[in-house]
């Protein structure tokens, strides 16, 4: 067999239990992962195989993170869930200083080869609940960053990360563990690669996540206006791999990033600063950034669908995009 | 406590218990979103805990169940149309059930990440400290969030610095799915106290005159300027975690054991029955008319969703 | 007398004490803020006047900025210490989620007037003790950051800080608490209001903090050059006052964004999107970041020396900008 | 201890205290950078612990002081030269002696903020215990850092699932200016542990015996898998927090107080005064030496600064 049909959720366990049956160093913890399954569901069934390589922690996030860093140090390859990627803030001495310098202060004495896995996104639950943290990650050195939104990349970006050596954040979407999807086996995806998910000529979309899902939706209501968009997903936001974003946009000459994060030093605006240092000449209209406008996640779905960029609002902000030309 | 404030502990837990119920049916119905916490097994020692208490003596909640809103009387009809994100609640879709808010009646909400209440009590209790209100802050949290951070820091500076405020630890015996003996080497939670210098008690949250009475003392030091005081109410949770949690990491004893202590039946089988009877008949006629005034409002408009981050707005 | 000259430093503890003796409601507390006088001696002998309403807490950074959003609830105006600007990641779930979001999910119950200061920049701590965070705050909707850079703002910005009723972070710079400047009495600064720190033709440079000192010392070697660079101070950063700095680049054609603070997703970033969105048609050059490169603070003086934007790094990027045109 | 054992704890107790003398001369001087936070009063509890700990177990130790990098053997030039940001020490300039990293020792780090170190201890522990390796972490904190919430939820999950840890909390009554008893209302930390159902105990740290002793059970404990101990040694601050520090908060008394018990004096009066001298002319040899070793080696080049953020690098 060299492919199989699985679900996100489903894709992210069989990853965990791969590399977990090929090295004993790896192991899983956080809360409610163990019996449980994961308050998502995606770790449902490693307790019987892996037993005790898979196993509840009390409610301590600062210990769930610093317990990965001082167990990456000694030669073991965690695997951290934080139930909510909010919860970055909980442990977030763990995470923002500890993991991000922990390597670099002792020059190299230690690698961290941990994961921590969360999800993001999606509505329900509150603003501390839904955010997606990406960008806050973004901005620390030391710490990789992806967020895979496809089965395939669910996959094989958690395989990549169980194998890297730098602590890897994993954000996974609330909204895409059920999304079905073609899964090759043995898949590793490259750490830094952002892949083109759609080819086009009139605007470059940069989108990830549920947004991705959403842009591809956009594109196909616009092929009937005659409107092509070209569609990045970044795959991993450290490294950022902008070569393949300057590469669309100097093609279509229009840029847009579609996000789930609040607007101001989103993701977007990384992508639009460099754009505007690396790709100047190219642009002959200004960026636009689809985003959360700068309040925080209600609670209310019908109140989240209406601030989260939605697949009619990408249509209309590219037929503006494009016919600015 | 008086036989009078037993039956209104009755009342009220009694009530929080029929209306749970009836959430729990609408959830399912698909009605309104399922996102309440219940709290079956839990009322009894949440609401002896506020009749001790003054009226106006500012509370953090936890996210088990309504009996703390119920217990200082906010209307039902608010309550359901926070769950349901409907105009007439207390947040406007912003918060749900997690986030229920009534300060003159002293509901002072609840962070969404578990542990926050503990600081922010203290900060609160501060406050009143400070502004000599005689008033004595609440703080209702789980046995899993007791293992959080902030419980310590909590604890020991309110210890130190005196503050009134108690630390009232509801232990069912799970944090979500994980057992309390699992997530702590220690059998009492409230054996911590002494590590900060302050009064821990063990009370069965099932007796209504033990929390009553535990309460009541610790609420008196605090209001004498003795400092606050880590109760911890051994209490059962009937139900799962959340609607949709099956439990399967639970036994069918540990659920069977669960319902055969329920506290609210222990206080039933106390009290008159015919009295019991005719309070549930009210409660009933009060969760209806909740249900049909919820019914007649419109969803929140989703333009709340810009609105009141900041204070000018 | 109407006005006064003072240190950075010296100026915050004025603008405390004056609202203090105005305004009961207002404390201060933090880690060795009373006796002590605060490790950078900014609250030094303020205890003496105010006695316990200056009081030290235990080293307990979640219970600061957590006790502060209580007493706020209740009607008083509490000003927190934070004794280094990464220690908000130390307070991590209290400020990026309890500060930022108790009001909103509660509907408007609740103002927030409260204050959390802290020290920012600077090299010989190394990474957990120099970071200047003020992009992670300003990526969190529900907070304000501001970033006094002279004796002046540091006295007004303090003072409405302390008289505003939403959570205001306020990030003082440690190389700048020993700067002189003239402060005028009774003077509070606008939230939300760049100020234009010197005028010019040929390029906008937006800095604060030591990087403005930096940027001003630029300018006058720039000036023998025939280069005129304007620079404006954004004073605060949430709200950012970007009418201002568009209006500068409307003039100059061309901007640069100093900052000291790790390039990706610094606030640079944001602004360099925002012009790209609003200004597009007036640069007629590339955005220029002068930053830290990507990583970690280091410890050593001349290591950090190294990384961040000199007055030799910004003369020859200007140079380099202008002579682009 | 045998007497060659307390002899052994002299020479690198007394070791750090004449070295540290020789850094804070080097620093006044302007010679070198002034970070070092001075461990006079607390070098013998330190040494004493590590004495009763295997080379090989793993440490993450305390801001205070050069002893617990001694106690291991790392050469007096490396550490200095660590403090002086030159080439020859052991983190390039990275991290400066707050930073010192000996893998191969034992030498394990340190984190920036307090805390940090007990849960990166735990899960150090957690991998020893995993592995196998029959070692045992101990971690090394200040009486103010007891407060921080990740000593709460490192005690505790360490002591729910048993791992190898030792935590070795040295109460010099001060968290820099903060004294003990402000900031807790609990006279003895070690008291704590009983809030996590393990082992807590209090030493004299003036004691070499009685420090040994506890670490040398607590360590054997930890060893058979009966999982960590909570130990708080009762030591001394002889100095300021940090050089600039001008201890405006602390009564004459007690520094004097301090000086008079200072714990190098009570293990130098035990010994032989002869092996004592010839040891520190020893030691004086060892740091003259060292300082000669620095001085021929340049500062750290800049370049460092951008190496080794990730690991490929
Ligand atoms: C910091 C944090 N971690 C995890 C969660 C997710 N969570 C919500 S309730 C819960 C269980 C809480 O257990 P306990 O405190 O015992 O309260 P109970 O649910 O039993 O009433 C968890 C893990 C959270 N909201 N915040
Ligand atoms: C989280 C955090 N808060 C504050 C500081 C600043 N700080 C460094 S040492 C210190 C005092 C520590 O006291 P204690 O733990 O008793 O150790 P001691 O200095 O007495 O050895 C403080 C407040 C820090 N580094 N990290
Ligand atoms: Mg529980
Ligand atoms: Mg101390």
């Amino acid at each position: 067999m060299s492919e199989r049909t699985l679900k996100y959720a489903h894709a992210i366990r069989e990853a965990m239990s791969a590399e977990m049956r090929r090295d004993p160093a790896v192991v899983l913890f956080g809360e409610d992962v163990g019996a449980y399954g994961g308050v998502w569901g995606v770790s449902r069934g490693m307790h019987v195989e892996f037993g005790d390589r898979v196993f509840d922690t009390p409610i301590s996030e600062d210990l769930i993170v610093g317990m990965a860093v001082g167990m990456a140090m000694r030669g073991m390859r965690p695997i951290a869930e934080l139930q909510y990627a909010d919860f970055v803030f909980c442990a977030g001495a763990e995470v923002f200083l500890s993991a991000a310098t922990y390597r670099y202060v002792h020059d190299g004495a230690f690698t961290l080869p941990m994961v921590v896995r969360m999800a993001c996104g999606g509505g329900g639950f509150g603003p501390e609940h839904s955010q997606s943290t990406e960008a806050y990650l973004m901005h620390t050195p030391g710490l990789r960053v992806a967020v895979p939104s496809t089965p395939a990349d669910a996959y094989g970006l958690t395989i990549a990360a169980i194998r890297s050596d730098d602590p890897v954040f994993v954000l996974e979407h609330k909204l895409l563990y059920g999304m079905s999807g073609i899964v090759p086996d043995d898949h590793v995806t490259e750490l830094g690669r952002a892949v083109v998910r759609r080819a086009g000529t009139h605007c470059t979309i940069v989108a990830w996540h549920d947004m991705l899902r959403r842009a591809l939706a956009a594109a196909d209501l616009l092929d009937h206006d005659g409107i092509d968009v070209e569609i990045i997903d970044p795959v991993t936001l450290n490294p950022f791999d902008f070569e393949t974003v300057a590469t669309s946009v100097r093609k279509t000459g229009a840029c847009m990033v579609v996000e789930e994060a609040p607007r101001t030093l989103g993701v977007g605006a990384e992508i639009g600063a460099r754009l505007m240092e690396e790709a100047f000449g190219y642009l002959d209209r200004p960026l636009v950034r689809l985003a959360i406008p700068d309040v925080p996640v209600p609670t209310a779905e019908h109140l989240v669908d209406s601030l989260v960029p939605s697949v009619d609002d990408i249509v209309a902000a590219a037929r503006g995009l494009v016919g600015k030309r | 406590m008086h036989d009078g404030d037993r039956v209104g502990v009755y009342r009220r837990a009694s009530l929080a218990r029929r209306f749970e119920a009836r959430v729990e049916q609408l959830a399912k119905s698909g009605e309104i979103p399922a996102t309440l916490h219940m709290g079956a097994g839990q009322e009894v020692a949440q609401v002896a805990a506020l009749a001790a208490m003054r009226d106006d003596d500012p509370m953090l909640y936890g996210h088990r169940g309504s009996a703390y809103w119920i217990a200082r009387g906010m209307p039902l009809d608010s309550i359901l149309c926070d769950i349901a994100y409907r105009d007439g609640g207390s947040n406007r879709g912003k918060g749900g059930p997690m986030h229920v808010v009534d300060v003159g009646r002293g509901v002072l909400g609840e962070t969404g990440t578990l542990g926050g209440n503990l600081v922010i009590g203290t900060g609160v209790a501060y406050a009143e400290k400070y502004q000599r209100t005689g008033r004595v802050c609440i703080v209702f949290f789980g046995d899993g969030t007791a293992n959080r951070g902030q419980f310590h820091e909590a604890c020991n500076y309110a210890a130190v610095a005196k503050l009134p405020v108690i630390f009232f630890c509801e232990n069912n015996g799970f944090g979500l799915s994980m057992p309390s003996n699992a997530s702590s080497a220690v059998a009492d939670l409230a054996t911590r106290a002494a590590g900060y210098g302050m009064p821990g008690v063990v009370v069965d949250g099932a007796d209504a005159d033990a929390v009553h009475a535990a309460v009541a003392s610790a609420a008196a030091r605090a209001r004498a300027g003795e400092g606050p005081t880590l109760i911890e109410a051994k209490v059962v949770r009937i139900g799962a975690h959340f609607l949709g949690d099956r439990e399967a990491y639970r036994s069918t004893a540990d659920k069977d054991d669960a319902k055969a202590n329920d506290p609210l039946a222990t206080l039933w089988a106390s009290l008159d029955p015919e009295t019991c009877a005719a309070i549930d008949a009210e409660n009933d006629l009060l969760i209806t008319a909740a249900v049909e005034a919820m019914r007649t409002r419109p969803m929140v408009a989703a333009s709340t969703a810009l609105e009141r981050v900041y204070a000018d707005e």
